[in-house]
């Protein structure tokens, strides 16, 4: 499960929803500096500092907006992570 | 400035001041009573009357509501006050149709109630939201918010 | 065991059967899918084996391994029983179409009605299935695919019985012993050939038609629910819908195994080809129909077209 | 507005509120819509509060990723016009070539997303291979393809050389023959145009009653363009046409923006061509004197209006923005009455919403009074998640 974005607190509840409607085995990659850590909207009083404040997640990519290369490391990344953990 | 004169001759008397920082722009204070007075003469000069916005200001003891309003080419602000106690307002979504969803945000954010407004439920705060906070009144600090929220829905 | 039982079993199991068809059927779904991305300016599977082409079979292996749901709500029995019966119904009908040589391994008088009938019996089952998943985009999906069904049926089963007026007997293996002399149904019935796929486009629901399916509408129609093993099943048998599409409009309109030398496999595996580069064609030119356009279109112009088209050949006998 | 493969990473729209739309529906057809919106609602204007004005312009870059630049160009106005300075001549014309290619970037972006509402994959996949070009160009100058960082207070932080003009020269060109050629084929391809025309009707009556912006007021046959009526950067220099068109349903808006990516290019080119020599940036104070200002800018969706207040410290009393998207959703709204259930989609990628439209639409059966929650389309959700995997 790919999340960008800030996690705002009326979005978590359908955040928390989708994950646990997921088949396992169960992946999540926090693309965007706003899913790693809130970035610029970090102490505004409706969201929540990060992806991982809600779900577990995998592999982080940095940047605002990252580059698509960057992204596609981080696939590769979870790709490699997927592997070893079969 | 064909424009700006007419709507000065228009709004000259419930205005109690008028300014004009620059061209193309004039900020218009008026009292409470006239609001929907004027806003209806406004939309009654022929040529396109647009309402770009409302928005809503935190002045000390009273919340200063702007009315964005575009004719021709001049941004038109009308500035209303209305007292923090009592923060009640005439509508005028039957005049605009278009200010429904400013009211309601402005409604959400600041606590101002507009009489006559068919729906005033929440657009922007969520719905576990207490009621009675209004984040962007400048007495609510970040921390005061985010404290009365973390005790108010722990359950979630 | 008897050499005519082995050879049997043989061709059943290996040759014109079971395994011939599975790679078939990965092999159609990875040109289908290359083809699709050519004509949209991408690659396409790229990594899995030399040039993508063991792409849709690895697909089939993730989703196997994939955690399998039955929602609480669902009834389990037909929603587990639904994958399974789709697959084998979507199977049978291969087995009449000749591959090997000029005649079928089951091939009768009339196994052309009985294609037919299970082409329907396929269509039914995916109402049922939507049905069954009792998620309101399965519902909304297996009503709108039900309302489809009502449109091309009756247009698609008048264009299959031309060839068969044609060429006057109801085996496909006759139709094609009939054409082989040269003389192909696309040729004397092209109104035929062109109706049948537009209808075959709309029994595979492929874009034009893939209103029971619609992503931005309702996520992925009637089906939402599957997953993991059930999907995977799905999934198969909508490839070898694909195969039985493209063998009927080869058998039937090109000549299928007959060619110009010796029938064989090769030609009717090289008109297969060409077959589904029509199809995908079509599948990457159009935008989606709405529901109630497409049932207006295909009541107005198909059905009339196909009644048309029967008359000719029933007036002239070509 | 987003579809599930990998490479759409987060520089594809970062779009402002996933909202949920309530519909009562007799069978097929919308009788009633309510928005709900919020899913994305970060407080922006709450944090303005406690941030320099230098230390905002990043903040407001971050309000939507798609018309980045039409915020910042409209906050950095509205800082300048308090501050009472006049910004050189050269970053006028920066800021307006840089304010065109984000509405060609825009528009290229939404074709690709009206044909995939459609269904039309292929057009999809053409449209965002076009939109490379000029995000290319976009990287060229500014180093991001997004939210670029170009605008500061007192003018623009990089500036286009000459080497890079016949660079641009020749994208431009391409971009302009692709974009004749999406013409052409949004008038004449029979399945896009049963799928638009008459579809989602905004009468002017009702367009200017509901004060809609941008494209969708023009596409009603209304000339009104913030270039054209409050010009500002370079805008009162550089001559271009504000294109409308009649007909009032998604097939004429598909033409107003197609039409405003070539009138975009003219403006580009013209500015390119006389673009007078200079600094691009002025020094500028920490300190804001005391004021208030409202300014303009005609983002790529419509008008984009910010309310700034200062009591003379170096951080804003009041900062107030309204973007497009939440003018155009009334109309919206009036668009999707007695609408195909199948039509929702396209209307509203319609008015180009810079929203999710992660719509959970919730269907009000009005007879049965059976509320049934559609999640519209989990897919496209954008503040939650995205599959990873079809």
């Amino acid at each position: 499960m790919a999340v960008t974005g800030p996690v705002t607190r009326q979005a978590k509840s359908r955040l928390l929803r989708i994950y646990e409607q997921m088949p396992m085995p169960k992946y999540v990659i926090a693309i965007g500096s706003c899913a790693i850590s809130g970035a610029p909207f970090n102490g505004s009083y409706s969201i929540y500092e990060g992806v991982d404040k809600v779900i577990p997640v995998d592999v982080y990519v940095g940047g605002c907006p990252p580059r698509p290369e960057a992204i596609i490391n981080g696939m590769l990344r979870l790709i490699k992570k997927i592997g070893s953990a079969q | 400035m064909k424009a700006s004169n007419l709507i000065e001759s228009q709004l000259k008397d419930e205005a109690r001041e008028i300014t004009v920082p620059r061209e193309r722009r004039m900020f218009i204070r008026i009292a409470k009573e006239n609001l929907r007075k004027s806003m209806k003469k406004l939309i009654g000069l022929e040529g396109l009357t647009h309402l770009s916005t409302i928005t809503g200001v935190d002045v000390g003891s009273q919340v200063e509501l702007i009315y964005h309003i575009v004719y021709e080419d001049i941004l038109v602000s009308l500035k209303v006050q209305v007292s923090k106690e009592k923060p009640i307002l005439p509508t005028i979504v039957d005049l605009i149709p278009g200010a429904l969803l400013y009211e309601r945000e402005i409604h959400d954010l600041f606590g101002v109630r507009f009489k006559g407004n068919p729906d005033l439920s929440r657009l922007i705060l969520p719905d576990t939201w207490p009621d009675g906070v209004f984040p962007l009144r400048k007495e609510w600090t970040p921390e005061r918010i985010s404290e009365k929220i973390e005790d108010n829905h722990e359950n979630y | 065991m008897v050499p005519e039982e082995i050879t049997a079993i043989l061709q059943v199991f290996l040759f014109p059967g079971f395994s011939f068809l599975f790679s078939l059927a990965f092999f159609v779904e990875w040109l289908d899918r290359k083809l699709v991305a050519k004509f949209q300016n991408r690659y396409g599977p790229l990594h899995v084996g030399p040039k993508g082409i063991l792409q849709p079979f690895a697909d089939f292996i993730k989703l196997l391994s994939k955690e399998d749901i039955t929602p609480a709500m669902a009834d389990r029995v037909p929603f587990i029983a639904m994958p399974l019966l789709m697959l084998t119904l979507a199977m049978t009908p291969l087995f009449c179409i000749p591959i090997n040589g000029c005649s079928a391994l089951v091939s009768f008088e009339g196994d052309l009605i009985v294609v037919m009938f299970i082409m329907t019996l396929i269509a039914l089952l995916l109402f049922a299935g939507a049905w069954v998943s009792t998620n309101r985009f399965s519902t909304v999906g297996g009503i709108r695919a039900g309302l489809q069904m009502f449109g091309y049926e009756i247009p698609l089963n008048i264009v299959m019985i031309g060839p068969a007026i044609g060429a006057g007997s109801l085996s496909i293996s006759e139709i094609i012993k009939w054409q082989s002399q040269g003389r192909w149904f696309i040729i004397t019935q092209p109104l035929g050939f062109a109706i049948l796929t537009i209808c075959l486009l709309a029994h595979l629901q492929v874009v034009p038609f893939d209103i029971p399916e619609a992503e931005t509408e309702i996520v992925s129609g009637w089906l939402v629910e599957f997953s993991g093993k059930k999907l995977a099943l799905i999934r198969l048998a909508r490839n070898f819908k694909l195969i039985l599409a493209a063998s009927l409009m080869t058998s039937l309109y090109m000549g299928g195994t007959s060619g110009l030398w010796q029938p064989n496999p090769l030609t009717y595996f090289i008109k297969l080809v060409v077959c589904v580069f029509i199809l995908s064609n079509l599948r990457a030119l159009f935008a989606r129909f709405r529901i109630d356009q497409f049932l207006a279109g295909v009541w107005r112009y198909l059905t009339p077209l196909a009644l048309l088209q029967i008359s000719i050949v029933e007036v002239l006998a070509w | 507005m987003k579809t599930i493969k990998i490479p759409f990473g987060p520089q594809h729209p970062a779009l402002e509120e996933p909202i949920n739309f309530i519909f009562e529906v007799e069978e097929e057809r919308v009788v009633n819509v309510k928005p709900r919106l919020g899913y994305i609602h970060r407080g922006i204007e709450k944090l303005a509060e406690n941030r320099t004005y230098h230390q905002n312009v990043y903040l407001i870059e971050r309000i939507c990723g798609i018309c980045s630049f039409a915020h910042t160009t409209c906050y950095t106005q509205a800082v300048e016009e308090l501050l009472g300075i006049d910004i050189p001549e050269r970053a006028k014309f920066i800021r307006t070539i840089t304010a065109e290619m984000e509405r060609v970037q825009n528009h290229y972006l939404w074709l690709g997303l009206t044909a995939k509402e459609t269904g039309f994959e292929t057009l999809f996949m053409y449209a965002w291979r076009d939109r490379e070009t000029i995000l290319e160009v976009l990287e060229m100058i500014s180093g991001k393809r997004v939210n670029y960082g170009m605008n500061t207070i007192g003018g623009v932080r990089r500036d286009i050389l000459e080497t890079m003009t016949e660079q641009i020269e020749d994208k431009l060109s391409h971009l302009e023959d692709r974009a004749q050629y999406y013409k052409k084929i949004c008038t004449k391809e029979q399945t896009i145009l049963k799928r638009t025309v008459g579809v989602g009707i905004l009468r002017p009556r009702d367009a200017l009653s509901l004060c809609a912006v941008g494209p969708t007021l023009r596409a009603s046959g209304i000339p009104r363009d913030v270039r054209a009526d409050d010009p500002y950067a370079a805008y009162d220099e550089v001559p271009f046409k504000v294109v409308t068109y009649k007909r009032c349903d998604v097939a004429s808006r598909i033409l107003v923006r197609i039409d405003e990516i070539l009138e975009s290019i003219n403006i580009i080119r013209y500015a390119l061509e006389n673009m007078p020599k200079g600094p691009i940036q002025v020094k500028v104070p920490q300190r804001v004197p005391k004021g208030e200002a409202v300014s303009q800018v005609e983002a790529p969706r419509g008008e984009n209006i910010h309310y700034l207040k200062s009591d003379g410290s170096d951080k804003p009393v009041r900062l107030k923005v309204r973007a497009p998207t939440l003018a155009n959703l009334p109309p919206l709204c009036k668009m999707l009455i007695d609408v195909n259930i199948a039509d929702i989609p396209v209307v509203i990628a319609g008015i180009d919403p810079c929203i999710a439209c992660a719509e959970r639409v919730m269907l009000v059966d009005t007879k049965t009074k059976k509320r049934r929650i559609w999640s519209g389309d989990k897919l496209w959700r954008y503040s939650c998640e995205w599959y990873r995997k079809k």
